[in-house]
């Protein structure tokens, strides 16, 4: 079973990667990018989904600075 | 004898690689990376540190920076150039290297002294090296795990492109690669630091050859 | 919510509050006695702390700046002086530990560029539990990753510093980062505000609702509550402080700054009331001019954020615009927020309205409170150990192995080799040795910097150890061959409304003061971190020292290491 | 319009976050996890989706280590 997790900074968290990507946008040239936010992907292959929502609380994500979703993808 | 040395924001060995370059007995030109050409620049360092926080890659977002449009040019003319650490990744973002730097296999930031082979002296950067020399040079990065795919790698063995070899691999770069050169040879990235191994005091003046180099090839 | 729940859940006292009746002449409103509430926490105001830091002697011949700024000043030669202060982020880490020690080695960097010196130096002093506790592992991991990630980033070497681990710091480690910055002395910058109808501009990063109430954080014991309360989290961004700090040294240069301040703890609030009280004026500012990250900021929230990478500037009107053009080229962010004016209040004005007006005289000056110094009792069972009843090894080989193999003797490489300790090529002794050796580019002169805290020692005999803590930083420089000069100091240390905590307080102190006397190294910066406290109880008291020496010829350096086999060890000393 | 990207380790290419997370999860009493990649979210808000591959080639995946996919999620 495949599981892809998201991991991205927690509304009004300062996200320094992401904005340092917004604003290097427009001098190569792409305008029209309000906002960027960078997080992390994680993609596990395991058994049972029965414990995924455990591992991020526990180590896939940090509770004080980001926010979590997951979900079956194959 | 001009060398220029290119500040990205966030840049962070730019002045040490300039006080190198004085030392090496070259004038050292400041290049802002905001610059639309080289100022005249014989030659061009890309310094280390984390050109816009190293952010999304390192090198990813400096590779766009207005001075690399000129310094391609440059390059592509045969202009040397020299990319280390940080320089080094931007070169391969650029593609004016092949391969990238991943990050390191041990997963943390890494800043020691290794030693290196010089495995090829025929390249404007290391002119002023013995083949086969060994070098004992500062390290000091995160992402320095050199990565190509298995027919980039034989082919830059083949010909004879690695430029440095760790003798103690401190990253899990692929075939032990601490540097490598173009096609050309007249561009070279290297993960280790000579610029910080240019005087005694600092223990060591074992990079001073990788500076000097320069010097001594474009006036032959 | 009463009046009285009100300035409860801000962190004032009964007695407090009535105080501030009397200085104001009237009720505050919630937004000055929010600014009371911060201004007057133990972290801002040094309320427990004060009376006995007057101990600590602060002149000498080559102090250029005593305690009172953002950073202890000393005169190093050839015109060239040395900024340093060390400083404390021991509950964000305890909480958030990569972002927290992050956060603490990018507000001791800003202390350092406040003076207008160039940040050369860093070096870092951790605590923590035993690492066979997870908890423990992780908040080392991260602290020192953190410690790395920052300082790596914003181009400025760790040099030096200290790691050691006892349950006593389970759950409340400690990190103190202290910064070294160098300046020509005629270049020196103060933080004092000056010149009516001149302007006051915010530099660097955008607002956010970072660690609103940070400063009574930080004032306040660690509870599984701690935990949870997620406003306070900083997040770092070292790619904004490099540009801050180049930025800054170049407006500097220009002569662009009347004078600059950085913003930690209580943010805008406490940076712009210390620049008035300093300069004796008054600094009006205006919230909706403050650029912000989030939308709906209330000028409350706007006054205590606790958001990094920003620094204050009062400026000339017309140098305003050159300063602007300046900062974009660095992608700095400049705004003119306020200015200065003749009322001597913290004004802060809202929407052209006046939401909240204090001295600012008031506000940087927090009551003092002496306690009664009583010797606990713990330090009699504590100091009863005879050594006779210590049974002999027997095997001594496998003592000395047991005994280096301890996490608290054990090698540091694996520790430093993840800071970055040679960019800036100054760095003459690198980790390992007693103490870190840097050159003065340009000269032949050299100075070394180390950081020592003894907290076991401290615990069981408090005076003693806290003179043992200055004797063995002057040890460490002398031992590289430096001139030992002044100190700053960090002190950990438990409750101060409890007894064992303020005894243990003001002995340190005595000690530390009566060790500096003897041996002439004054005290020119420092900082307090009270109530590191958990349910598990106090840490131990943990004053932690960094000492600057000098080395006339930085050539003429000594290092740890065996030279030769065949030479002679000699054991010097009593 | 908002646009997620998921960029990840090509296959074959070492992934050593990937890998030090999975060697973790024992310790933590998570059974039965086969593998771990670790690779990057992006979530950019902009106006029109025109130029979103380009970006992805330009600049935010690098295309001799990472592949990457994107959509519209609102
Ligand atoms: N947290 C740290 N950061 C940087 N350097 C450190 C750190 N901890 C230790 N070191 C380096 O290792 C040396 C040896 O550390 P330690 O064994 O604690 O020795 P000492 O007891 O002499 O202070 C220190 O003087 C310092 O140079």
């Amino acid at each position: 079973m495949r599981v892809r997790v998201l991991v991205r900074p927690k509304q009004g968290i300062l996200d320094p990667q992401g904005e340092a990507v917004r604003s290097a946008l427009p001098a190569l040239g792409f305008e029209g990018v309000r906002s960027v936010r960078v997080g992390r992907l994680i993609e596990l292959e395991l058994e049972s989904d029965a414990e995924v929502e455990a591992m991020c609380r526990r180590l896939l994500a940090n509770p004080t600075t980001e926010e979590y979703e997951w979900e079956v993808v194959g | 004898m001009r060398v220029g040395v290119v500040i990205f924001p966030g840049s962070n060995c730019d002045r040490d690689a300039m006080w190198a370059v004085e030392r090496a007995g070259a004038e050292p030109v400041e290049l802002w990376h905001a610059d639309a050409d080289l100022k005249g620049a014989d030659a061009v360092i890309l310094p280390g540190g984390f050109s816009y926080g190293d952010y999304l890659r390192p090198g990813a977002i400096a590779r766009f920076a207005r001075v690399m449009g000129p310094l391609e040019r440059f390059a592509r003319e045969g202009g040397p150039v020299l990319g280390i650490c940080n320089g080094f990744q931007v070169l391969c973002e650029a593609h004016l290297l092949p391969g990238a730097l991943l990050q390191n296999r041990g997963l943390r930031f890494v800043c020691r002294r290794v030693r290196v082979r010089v495995e090829r002296a025929d390249t404007p950067w290391t002119a002023a090296c013995e083949m086969g020399e060994e070098l004992t040079l500062p390290v000091a990065h995160n992402e320095g795990n050199y990565f190509a795919d298995p027919a980039t790698l034989a082919r830059l063995e083949e010909e004879g492109r690695v430029v440095l070899r760790y003798l103690e691999n401190p990253n899990g770069s692929a075939s032990d690669i601490a540097g490598v050169c173009s096609e050309d040879r007249n561009v070279v990235g290297m993960m280790p630091h000579p610029e910080r191994a240019s005087d005694p005091l600092l223990g060591s003046e074992d990079g001073l050859g990788i500076l000097c180099s320069v010097l001594a090839g474009v006036r032959a | 919510m009463s009046v009285r729940e009100t300035y409860g859940a801000l962190g004032l006292s009964d007695r407090e509050y009535e105080r501030i009746l009397k200085l104001l002449g009237r009720a505050p409103n919630f937004l000055e006695l929010s600014l009371f509430s911060v201004m007057w926490s133990e972290h801002c105001g040094y309320k427990n702390s004060r009376p006995l830091l007057g101990r600590f002697p602060n002149e000498g011949p080559r102090v250029l700046q005593g305690p009172g700024e953002n950073a202890g000043v000393v005169e190093a030669g050839d015109g060239w002086a040395l900024a340093f202060k060390i400083e404390s982020h021991n509950h964000p880490s305890a909480v958030e530990p990569y972002e927290g020690a992050a956060t603490g080695v990018g507000g001791i960097i800003r202390d350092i560029l406040a003076m207008g010196a160039r940040p050369v130096a860093l070096l870092d002093s951790l605590r923590f539990g035993p690492l066979d506790e997870e908890r423990n592992r992780y908040l080392f991991r991260e602290v020192v990753r953190g410690i790395g990630g920052y300082g790596n980033a914003v181009g400025v070497p760790t040099v030096g510093g200290e790691v050691e681990f006892a349950p006593a710091y389970s759950g409340n480690p400690l990190v103190n980062a202290m910064c070294v910055g160098l300046v020509r002395v005629e270049d020196l910058v103060r933080s004092r505000a000056s010149g009516v109808g001149n302007l006051v501009m915010l530099l660097g990063s955008r607002t956010g609702r970072d660690g609103i109430h940070g400063a009574t954080f930080a004032s306040d014991e660690l509870t599984g509550e701690s935990e949870s309360r997620r406003s306070n989290v900083q997040v770092g961004d070292p790619f904004a402080e490099k540009m801050l700090i180049e930025c800054c040294l170049e407006l500097l240069e220009e002569d662009l700054l009347v004078s600059l301040q950085d913003l930690g703890a209580a943010g805008i609030t406490s940076s712009a009331s210390e620049m008035a009280a300093k300069g004796k004026v008054g600094i009006e500012i205006e919230t909706d001019r403050v650029p912000l990250r989030e939308e709906g900021m209330e000028p409350v929230e706007i006054m205590l954020s606790e958001s990094q990478e920003r620094m204050l500037a009062v400026v000339e009107p017309q140098k305003a615009e050159r300063v602007r053009k300046l900062a974009r080229r660095y992608g700095v962010g400049a705004a003119v927020i306020g200015r200065v004016a003749d009322h001597g209040e913290l004004r802060v004005v809202h929407g052209g309205e006046v939401v909240g007006s204090v001295p600012a005289e008031h506000l940087a000056d927090a009551p003092l409170y002496e306690r009664e110094v009583v010797r606990p009792a713990y330090l009699d069972g504590a100091r009863r150990l005879d050594l006779a009843a210590v049974p002999p090894p027997r095997d001594y080989g496998t003592a000395l192995l047991r005994l280096l193999s301890h996490p608290s003797l054990r090698s540091r490489r694996s520790v430093y080799e993840q800071y970055d300790h040679e960019v800036g090529t100054c760095t003459v002794v690198r980790p390992g040795a007693d103490a870190a050796v840097m050159r003065i580019r340009g000269t032949n002169r050299g100075y070394a910097i180390t950081t020592d805290g003894r907290g076991r020692h401290c615990y069981l005999d408090p005076r003693g150890g806290g003179a043992a803590t200055v004797a063995e930083a002057y040890r460490n420089l002398s031992c590289v061959g430096a001139e030992p000069v002044a100190l700053t100091n960090c002190l950990n240390f438990g409750s101060p409304e409890k007894p064992e905590g303020y005894y243990q307080l003001a002995e340190c102190i005595e000690g530390m003061a009566g060790a500096c006397e003897a041996l002439g190294t004054p005290v020119v910066s420092g900082n307090v971190s009270l109530y590191n406290e958990t349910e598990r109880g106090a840490v131990y008291p943990t004053p932690v020292v960094g000492m600057v020496g000098l080395l006339e010829d930085v050539r003429r350096h000594a290092t740890p290491e065996i030279k030769r086999e065949g030479d002679a060890l000699v054991l010097v000393g009593r």
